[in-house]
């Protein structure tokens, strides 16, 4: 099934090339324009079309970020998860270099965006997408002087994500401990689906080659161990590792060990799937009467231990696109009407377990409906939240070793948090 | 019958519609995504019409800015496109060497203008000097209406001192 | 960081080609350098600067690593219309790619590798040869995936210079990244040729699995795709690669870990031990569960392959169907994928509350999402028995609620009901003849016409509720003439009178001689001589007995699904189809023309 | 003041929505600004009301629903100012269409409005009703438009005119009431109300042929002396465009004249004197002067013969087709296609250039010289032509194949000289573009087939070799389907050869494959698949030694899901099964469609959509 790209189009948000690198002389700059009728040709906004399009031969495999189109047009078999995967690492690539990727930051570098579109990719198959290696020695005008002539190590070598001679002063690491709670509930009040996304978020300043070696509350390394699990150990469901954690040795002994790369990086993720109860509640109840007037009577419980406390809750509650005169009483925080999200929002800054708020809110309704209007979409309730120093899963990070041959020591700083992730509570119907 | 007219930048904004001949929203959406996507991408040299629908449609571009008008099978197409240019005359003549913007800050204006070339999408005047002559006199009349408002508004704020 | 580059696209003089001309040849390095610059930007916005050829060559001998990253790149677009010109460079290619910097060596080889001009490519050879075996790895690197290209554009030059060897030699090269795009580069010259290139034996194999853990994630990939095609010898073999291979399932690169399932699903197909299988089973549940997480048009490779991946091994996600329920603002794709897959991981365990979910989507706004998720409801009771009931009992709810497309959607599926449970649900037929006026799409007409055919003998008005069709047979789509005509064949055999006898009449005229699509005649002429000649097995061939439909209709058949298993993480599995119904060869297409 | 009422000018709302990056971001800004002035408009807030409704206006443009302010506009338009006004009638006819009940509510103020003491607000009310009046407001104001039609200020009288077409169009009863007075605006000497005038007459005549006669006798030599005038008259810079002195007018006349002039011998030679000035004397190195000839050439073809202008018309043409500039050669073409009937051997003349301009470069002058092309065919030329058409549907893009392929299967059609051309090129044209071929095209091409009774064999042998090299195009494969289990028997055993033919040897299993890898072909779709089933069933009969492998295909389909299918699946196979004694007699050769009588009823359908 080998297979690759053929060409590589930025296009902008009306589909016209900003700029294109053909791999393998197979399609032509007219395959934009046909990819971009293709798309406006169906009803709808681009943004609704599946990835992934075939016309005529060329397969179309493309992404979005701000006003710009990432699109790889292919004419072979190709691996269209790596290919897709590589856009979204090309936007990386230019993040870090151009700090935002849009329109004008791609025509204003464009010859940093043809070097670095013939580095990244060669014949259509993706080679090197660590946009920090590259910046040394693919740089943008302002820091053209300082160019490294050669290829850094680190692109070929087995540590591809690490230069040699990183020097710090005093070296340290800040590992962040977060995770997302997940939650869909039906209108009947059941939770149809809950689940855990946890990050290990690291920011490593460290020098040289350093030798990094993680302990977790992992059941199954502490049983491995002969430690007793009483408690406190967890179960992670499945673990994503970033590049530079050894797999083969943590599928032997879950040891994770690492030679990180410098800044900041995703060390792992991991997920849990056991059912979590809905750490804040929220119940409404929408009444409307007849086309003028809608009353929405809401109750928000957190339901979690009294010593900790939700910060920055945002309870967004939906409301018709054209509502108009809000009226909004609440016993905690404050409430504005968010137009740009058709949607009330109420926002309480400091919510400490085991409480319960109330909020009730009136709008009118403009007496003309529009023609042919699409009838509106049933949004959900959505809340977000932070809860500082403390995990839904309990896990702990036991130990951070480092060990890097000069011999320096450093220092490990961790936190915890959880937050809402995709918090979803529909509305009764 | 000219059934609308389009005014659409190089980017696909649309910077006027005017149509006289009933279109639901929708089709009006429609209408605009099919155009753009058909006379955005022709090339410089090629002709100015388009078939579309079993309609014509005249387009023809001055700087950023495409002018299209929809016509009926059996129109004159070369008159069309010199309805066009004389409407870009006189708006060329109102605003002293017109560009995109003015016509985003003051569409108003520019539908007013058209409304004293076009109506029931047929051609209302031949003469440009005409079209300006009772576009200045209604703008002097709202601007006289302004001028009594704010004289008034004086009097009043003096009388409330 | 900005540049300011962005000048050089206000630029539209008339004069512009002269006076970039003149600029190419100035005297002050700056001054070249800006305006190459300026070509390139025109060339990027789509203008013709390939008049300006021989001045851009010109620059090209340069210490400039910029500038002449730029001139390469003018050379890619413009040496093929140019090919005499296209001679110029190569001298100024062949020094550079002895060039002491390993990048430009490098980038030497790689640019003389994407101009596709037959006098370029002569002169590749040699620079090739010695870059495949240059001592930095960047350039090997690069000089494996330019043998590929190579052969791309000139086959035999490729075979008969040796390279072939070469690049099997760089598969024991000590650097994993050149291992990586030796294996990329021979995969694909094996995709195009009828002779065996690379066969990976039980050796290389084993290098290539040790250099999995070493090279870049990319890397990884090529190596997972090139391993997935490696036959094991028995089941211990396949066991050994699948332990090798199973630490991928853990790698961030979602690639990485698609192309490590499509490599473990083919080892398991040899696989004896159930302990095993189960085992790994459960293993590679969790990654795929995991992908849902990702970025959204990953979520869509994703499901279109976990579509697959069920269809083969229904247990790996049997507890996992939750995952698949709709998030609000997932794209429409993404949610239309999930649908598919809610359906077959649907069980007498979770229906009820799959239920739930179903009736949820078929009151959203998206039409097409709506009509899917109608569907969907009539195939789960196809599918699970014991719960058709409950199926049927939410389709009769949503039905009244009268949104046109809806009762449409629920009929084409009620139909397949009734031949899914012959004798069970008949009762609802009432309730579904009183939509019968709204129906304007040919599936559901159809559907409606074949339930009136079928049922004749309940409905009292069967004749009525026909008959009520067969003005409008001559304007009607073929698929509901067709149906028509069975059902009034039907129709007249069950019930031989009068009026059913007229109707067949005219139904039969308006099908041979008053019609010219020769299905539909043939059809008709059939049932006619069958009528004519011996009503009897008339009867016993129209009305015989129906075997029960299957469960299983929206099963790919078994060769295409483990064709496509083996292409997990392709085009092939994105659209479920074999790769050669979408890849057409434009090589040969070229090839054919110039002769 | 509402809190949500942001208050913002309409030049900042503008300049906001421009900074907007990408969609979302836009949708954004929009709403939060739709939201204030649903604030406002609740409050009934006056001073800002223009202000909103311009915003709107912009708002709707983007095409966000304004629906919420469409009563804003019946309020200004209800309050006595004129800048009020204006901007009110603006609104109304940017946010609604004749279409919306909330227009009726307007009725009212535009009667008012039109009896105004003000022109320009007189103006303004002719100008809203003319572009989106419904039927029921034309008839309700109908009087006064009749009544400004004689004011005093030939502004008012010019929109009067206009805004009388739409009340017409709307309300065809009321021509009568409007002849009249449309008759005294010819005498004008106004451009903008001869103008609009004229135009007003023609719509008149287009509607009602008592409004024809009434004008053909009545106006058309005033008309040709006005259009004689304006031929004639000197530099006028007020109406001059490159050197000609108000063309809008000139057209206009000649478009009138034009339907005057048709199917009237008088009046048609009242009008040739200055048809042919204007034909001979036009400047044509401008797109003014191109646009007159254009129409002109237009009437000319229109009205009753005269030899001598006809070809001063079609030389007219012939420049035009050479001319260098596109638009010139697009409406060449477009007029050549009406000259064809009145002259088609002078459009012959152009043929070579004509094909050529079917291979441009622009879709539209490619339409356009397909279409006269296909008019052009005739018997002489049809076979060079079609092969030419052939071989560049090889290289035609996509998006242009399945017009040229309908072209070329119709020109098929119409003009094979013998049923074996026919049948060839229908065979090229299914291989190479069979996905674009439209149903009817493969049913006749079967009917001619089942007619050609000599052909039977060299049809199904040609479509056999045709699928060994082309299995992807669908309707190739139907027809092949079909033929060979109709003819299957003449495949095997090489019936009815011709001498033209290679020699071909077929076994009964290898017709069998054909059908059976067509069944199983993924992409074939339904009709294809029930289509094959037929083609089986037939095959049992014809070859029985195959029957037990058929059967087993068969029977495959009797659990399918696909309703016709599995009832096919299930019939056939039990007559296979089970009925072997009548199954002979089922499948004998189908009745052959009587190709003279289809034909005949197809043309009549065909002219029936057509008309």
């Amino acid at each position: 099934m080998a297979g690759a790209a053929s060409a590589l189009f930025l296009l902008d948000i009306k589909g016209r090339v900003l700029v294109w690198r053909d791999y393998r002389g197979d399609v032509s700059s007219a395959q934009a324009e046909r990819f971009f009728t293709k798309l406006i040709e169906k009803e709808g906004d681009p943004q609704s079309q599946d990835p992934v399009v075939h016309d005529d031969g060329v397969t179309y495999m493309f992404i979005q970020h701000n006003n710009v189109y990432l699109m790889a047009a292919s004419r072979q078999n190709c691996n269209a998860a790596s290919i897709l995967l590589f856009l979204h690492r090309v936007v990386d690539v230019f993040k870090h270099y151009f700090e935002e990727l849009e329109e004008e930051s791609l025509r204003d570098n464009f010859v940093v965006v043809y070097e670095l579109l013939d580095e990244i990719m060669d014949f259509g198959y993706p080679q090197y997408t660590e946009a920090k290696i590259l910046s040394e020695f693919i740089k943008t005008d302002a820091y053209r002087m300082e160019v490294s002539q050669r290829p850094p190590m680190a692109v070929t070598n087995a540590v591809s994500w690490r230069s040699e001679g990183i020097r710090y002063k005093k070296n340290e690491v800040f590992l962040d401990v977060v995770e997302s709670v997940n939650i869909l509930v039906n209108s009947n009040g059941q939770i149809v689906r809950s689940d855990v996304v946890g990050a290990l978020k690291m920011r490593t300043y460290l020098s040289g080659m350093p030798e990094c070696k993680l302990g977790l509350n992992d059941r199954v390394l502490l049983e491995a161990q002969g430690r007793a699990t009483k408690g406190k150990a967890i179960d992670l469901d499945d673990i994503k590792f970033h590049q530079c954690v050894r797999l083969a040795r943590f599928e032997n002994d879950r040891t994770i060990s690492f030679i990180p790369p410098d800044g900041s990086f995703d060390l792992m993720t991991y997920r849990l799937s056991t059912q979590v109860k809905p750490l804040i509640w929220v119940e409404a109840q929408v009444e409307r009467h007849s086309r003028s007037r809608i009353e929405i009577m809401v109750k928000a419980r957190s339901q979690f231990k009294e010593r900790s406390t939700a910060t920055n809750v945002e309870i967004e509650l939906p409301v018709p696109s054209d509502s108009t005169n809000p009226n909004v009483r609440t016993s905690m925080g404050s409430a504005n009407y968010a137009p740009e999200n058709d949607a009330l929002v109420w926002k309480i800054k400091s919510f400490p377990g085991g409480k319960e708020y109330m909020l009730r809110a009136e709008f009118s309704l403009p007496s003309i409906t529009a023609e042919d209007a699409a009838p509106e979409r049933k949004a959900p309730i959505r809340v977000k939240f932070e809860i500082p120093y403390f995990t839904v899963s309990g896990i702990q990070v036991r130990y951070l070793k480092i060990i890097e041959k000069s011999g320096y020591q450093a220092l490990p700083w961790v936190r915890y948090i959880t937050m809402a992730g995709e918090y979803e509570l529909r509305l009764m119907s | 019958l000219i059934h609308f007219v389009l005014l659409i930048s190089r980017q696909g904004k649309v910077r006027l519609t005017k149509w006289y001949s009933p279109y639901t929203q929708k089709e009006r959406t429609k209408v605009i995504r099919e155009l753009s996507g058909l006379i955005l991408t022709r090339g410089p040299k090629l002709c100015n019409f388009v078939e579309w629908r079993g309609f014509k449609v005249v387009y023809k571009r001055y700087a950023s800015l495409y002018f299209c008008m929809c016509i009926d099978q059996e129109d004159n197409e070369l008159e069309v496109l010199e309805i066009i240019h004389h409407y870009v005359e006189i708006l060329d003549r109102y605003f002293g060497s017109v560009c995109e913007l003015d016509l985003i800050f003051n569409f108003h204006k520019a539908y007013y203008i058209l409304d004293e070339l076009l109506i029931a999408g047929e051609l209302q005047e031949s003469s440009k000097k005409t079209v300006a002559r009772v576009i200045a006199a209604q703008d002097s009349l709202v601007e006289a209406a302004k001028e009594q408002a704010s004289s008034l508004s004086n009097m009043i704020a003096q009388a409330t001192k | 960081m900005s540049g300011h580059d962005s000048k050089y696209f206000s630029t539209t003089k008339k004069g512009e080609i002269p006076e970039l001309k003149e600029e190419l040849n100035s005297q002050y390095k700056d001054k070249r350098k800006d305006a190459v610059k300026k070509v390139i930007a025109a060339m990027t916005v789509g203008k013709d600067v390939s008049s300006l050829f021989t001045d851009v060559v010109n620059c090209m001998q340069t210490e400039n690593l910029e500038l002449k990253k730029l001139v390469y790149l003018y050379l890619i677009n413009y040496a093929k219309s140019q090919p005499d010109l296209a001679i110029l460079a190569v001298n100024t290619f062949v020094k550079d790619s002895q060039d002491p910097n390993p990048l430009i060596r490098a980038l030497a080889v790689r640019t003389m590798g994407c101009i596709r001009v037959d006098k370029i490519t002569e002169y590749l050879c040699d620079p090739l040869q010695r870059c495949l075996k240059d001592d930095d790895p960047y350039v090997r690197k690069t000089a494996a995936i330019c043998v590929a290209k190579l052969y791309d554009i000139n086959a035999e030059l490729v075979e008969d210079r040796g390279f072939l060897e070469a690049l099997r030699d760089l598969i024991s090269d000590n650097n994993p990244m050149v291992v990586a795009n030796a294996v990329a580069a021979l995969a694909e010259i094996q995709e195009n040729s009828s002779r065996p290139i690379f066969e990976i034996t039980s050796h290389t194999l084993s290098k290539l699995l040790t250099a999995l853990n070493e090279c870049t994630e990319w890397g990884q990939v090529f190596i997972l795709d090139a391993l997935s095609k490696y036959k094991a010898a028995d089941a211990r073999e396949a066991e050994n690669i699948v332990e090798r291979v199973t630490p991928r399932l853990q790698h961030a690169n979602c690639a990485v870990v698609l192309s490590a399932v499509k490599m473990i699903l083919q080892q398991m197909e040899l696989i004896s031990s159930t302990d095993v299988v189960r085992n790994l089973c459960k293993k590679m549940a969790p990654p795929l569960v995991t992908l849902l997480s990702a970025e959204p048009e990953i979520q869509y490779v994703a499901l279109r392959n976990i579509n697959l991946i069920v269809q083969k091994r229904p247990t790996i996600l049997a507890h996992e169907i939750k995952v698949f329920f709709c998030k609000y603002n997932d794209p429409i794709y993404v949610k239309m994928e999930k649908l598919e897959i809610m359906i077959k991981l649907a069980s007498d365990r979770n229906i009820d509350q799959v239920l739930l979910e179903f009736k949820e989507y078929a009151t959203e706004v998206d039409v097409d999402f709506v009509r899917k998720a109608v569907r969907a409801i009539g195939r789960c009771a196809i599918k699970l028995e014991r719960a058709a009931e409950r199926c049927i009992s939410v389709l009769l709810e949503l039905i009244k609620i009268k949104v046109n497309y809806v009762v449409q959607e629920a009929i084409i599926v009620i139909k397949d009901i009734f031949r899914r449970y012959p004798n069970t649900y008949e009762s609802i037929i009432a309730t579904l003849c009183e939509s019968l006026d709204t129906l304007d799409e040919p599936e559901a007409k159809a559907s409606m016409i074949w339930i009136i055919g079928e049922y004749a003998e309940r409905i009292d008005n069967a004749d009525e509720l026909l008959e009520s069709f067969l003005e409008s047979f001559p304007e009607e789509p073929a698929q509901v003439q067709l149906q028509l005509l069975t059902a009034t064949v039907k129709l007249f055999l069950k019930k031989p009178t009068e009026g059913p006898q007229q109707m067949i009449q005219v139904v039969l005229n308006n099908a041979t001689v008053e019609t010219d699509n020769p299905d539909l005649r043939d059809r008709a002429y059939i049932y006619w001589r069958l009528l004519s000649t011996d009503p009897e097995a008339a009867k016993d061939v129209v009305l015989a007995e129906k075997p029960v439909i299957s469960d299983d209709s929206n099963q790919l058949d078994a060769s295409l699904l483990d064709e496509l298993l083996g292409n997990i993480a392709t085009l092939s599995s994105v659209y479920h189809k074999p790769p050669e119904a979408f890849v057409t060869r434009v090589k040969t297409a070229q090839r054919t023309e110039e002769e | 003041m509402n809190p949500f009422s942001s208050g913002t000018r309409l030049r900042d709302m503008i300049r906001a929505i421009r900074a907007c990056k990408t969609a979302a971001e836009e949708r954004a800004v929009v709403r939060k600004e739709c939201a204030a002035i649903r604030a406002a408009i609740s409050e009934n807030d006056q001073d800002y009301r223009h202000r909103n409704i311009a915003k709107l206006m912009f708002i709707h443009m983007l095409g966000y629903p304004t629906h919420f302010g469409q009563m804003e506009c019946l309020k200004l338009i209800a309050s006595p100012g004129f800048p009020e006004k204006r901007i009110g009638y603006l609104g109304l006819m940017l946010l609604l269409d004749e279409r919306q009940e909330v227009l009726m509510l307007v009725t009212n103020s535009i009667k008012q409005d039109l009896n105004h003491t003000n022109q320009y607000i007189v103006g303004l009310a002719l100008c809203a009703l003319g572009n989106i009046g419904s039927a029921e407001m034309a008839r309700d104001l109908a009087p006064e438009v009749e009544r400004l039609l004689q004011f005093r200020d030939p502004n008012i009288r010019k929109k009067a005119a206009l805004c009388s077409i739409r009340i017409i169009k709307k309300v065809p009863d009321l021509v009568e009431n409007f002849m009249n007075p449309a008759a005294s605006l010819l005498k004008e000497k106004h451009h903008g109300v001869l103008l609009t005038g004229v135009q007003l007459c023609t719509d008149l005549c287009k509607i009602s042929s008592e409004a024809l006669e009434y004008f053909r006798k009545k106006c058309t030599d005033s008309l040709v002396k006005v259009l004689k005038d304006l031929v004639n008259s000197p530099y006028a810079p007020e109406y001059d465009i490159s050197g000609i002195t108000d063309p809008f007018l000139h057209i206009r006349l000649l478009r009138f004249l034009r339907i005057l002039g048709q199917g009237d011998a008088d009046a048609s030679d009242s009008m040739n004197d200055i048809l042919a000035q204007v034909a001979t004397k036009t400047e044509s190195n401008k797109n003014a002067g191109n646009a007159i000839l254009y129409e002109c050439v237009a009437t000319i073809m229109s009205i009753e013969d005269n030899g001598g202008l006809r070809v001063l018309a079609i030389n007219i043409l012939g420049r035009f087709l050479s001319n260098r500039d596109n638009n010139i050669r697009y409406v060449a073409l477009n007029m050549l296609m009406r000259a064809i009937t009145v002259d088609s051997q002078a459009v012959q003349r152009h043929r070579a250039t004509i094909l050529e301009c079917v291979k441009d470069s622009d879709a539209s002058i490619r339409k356009r010289a397909l279409e006269l092309v296909y008019l052009l065919v005739n018997e002489s030329n049809a076979k060079p032509l079609t092969k030419e058409l052939i071989e560049y549907l090889e290289v035609s893009d996509p998006e242009f194949k399945g017009d040229l392929t309908a072209k070329i299967c119709s020109i098929i059609e119409k003009f094979s000289p013998e049923k074996i051309w026919y049948i060839d090129n229908m065979l090229k044209v299914l291989s190479e573009a069979g996905n674009y071929v439209k149903d009817e095209v493969w049913h006749a091409l079967i009917v001619v087939i089942t007619n050609a009774s000599n052909l039977h064999g060299y049809s199904v042998r040609s479509l056999y070799r045709a699928v060994q090299t082309t299995g992807d195009q669908e309707t190739l494969l139907r027809v092949a389907v079909w033929c060979i289990g109709e003819y299957g028997d003449m495949l095997i055993n090489s019936a009815g050869m011709l001498n033209i033919e290679e020699p071909i040897t077929v076994t009964e299993s290898d017709a069998v494959d054909v059908i059976e890898t067509t069944i199983k072909r993924h992409s074939s779709d339904l009709t294809t698949r029930a289509m094959c089933l037929v083609a089986l069933l037939k095959l049992s009969s014809r070859f029985p030694s195959c029957s037990q492998r058929i059967n087993d295909i068969i029977v495959h389909y009797k659990g399918s899901l696909v309703l016709e299918l599995q009832q096919r699946a299930i019939e056939f196979s039990s007559i296979v099964d089970r009925h072997q004694n009548i199954r002979s007699a089922l499948v004998e050769r189908m009745p052959v469609l009587d190709e003279a009588t289809y034909s005949g009823r197809r043309a009549g359908s065909v002219s029936a959509v057509a008309s």
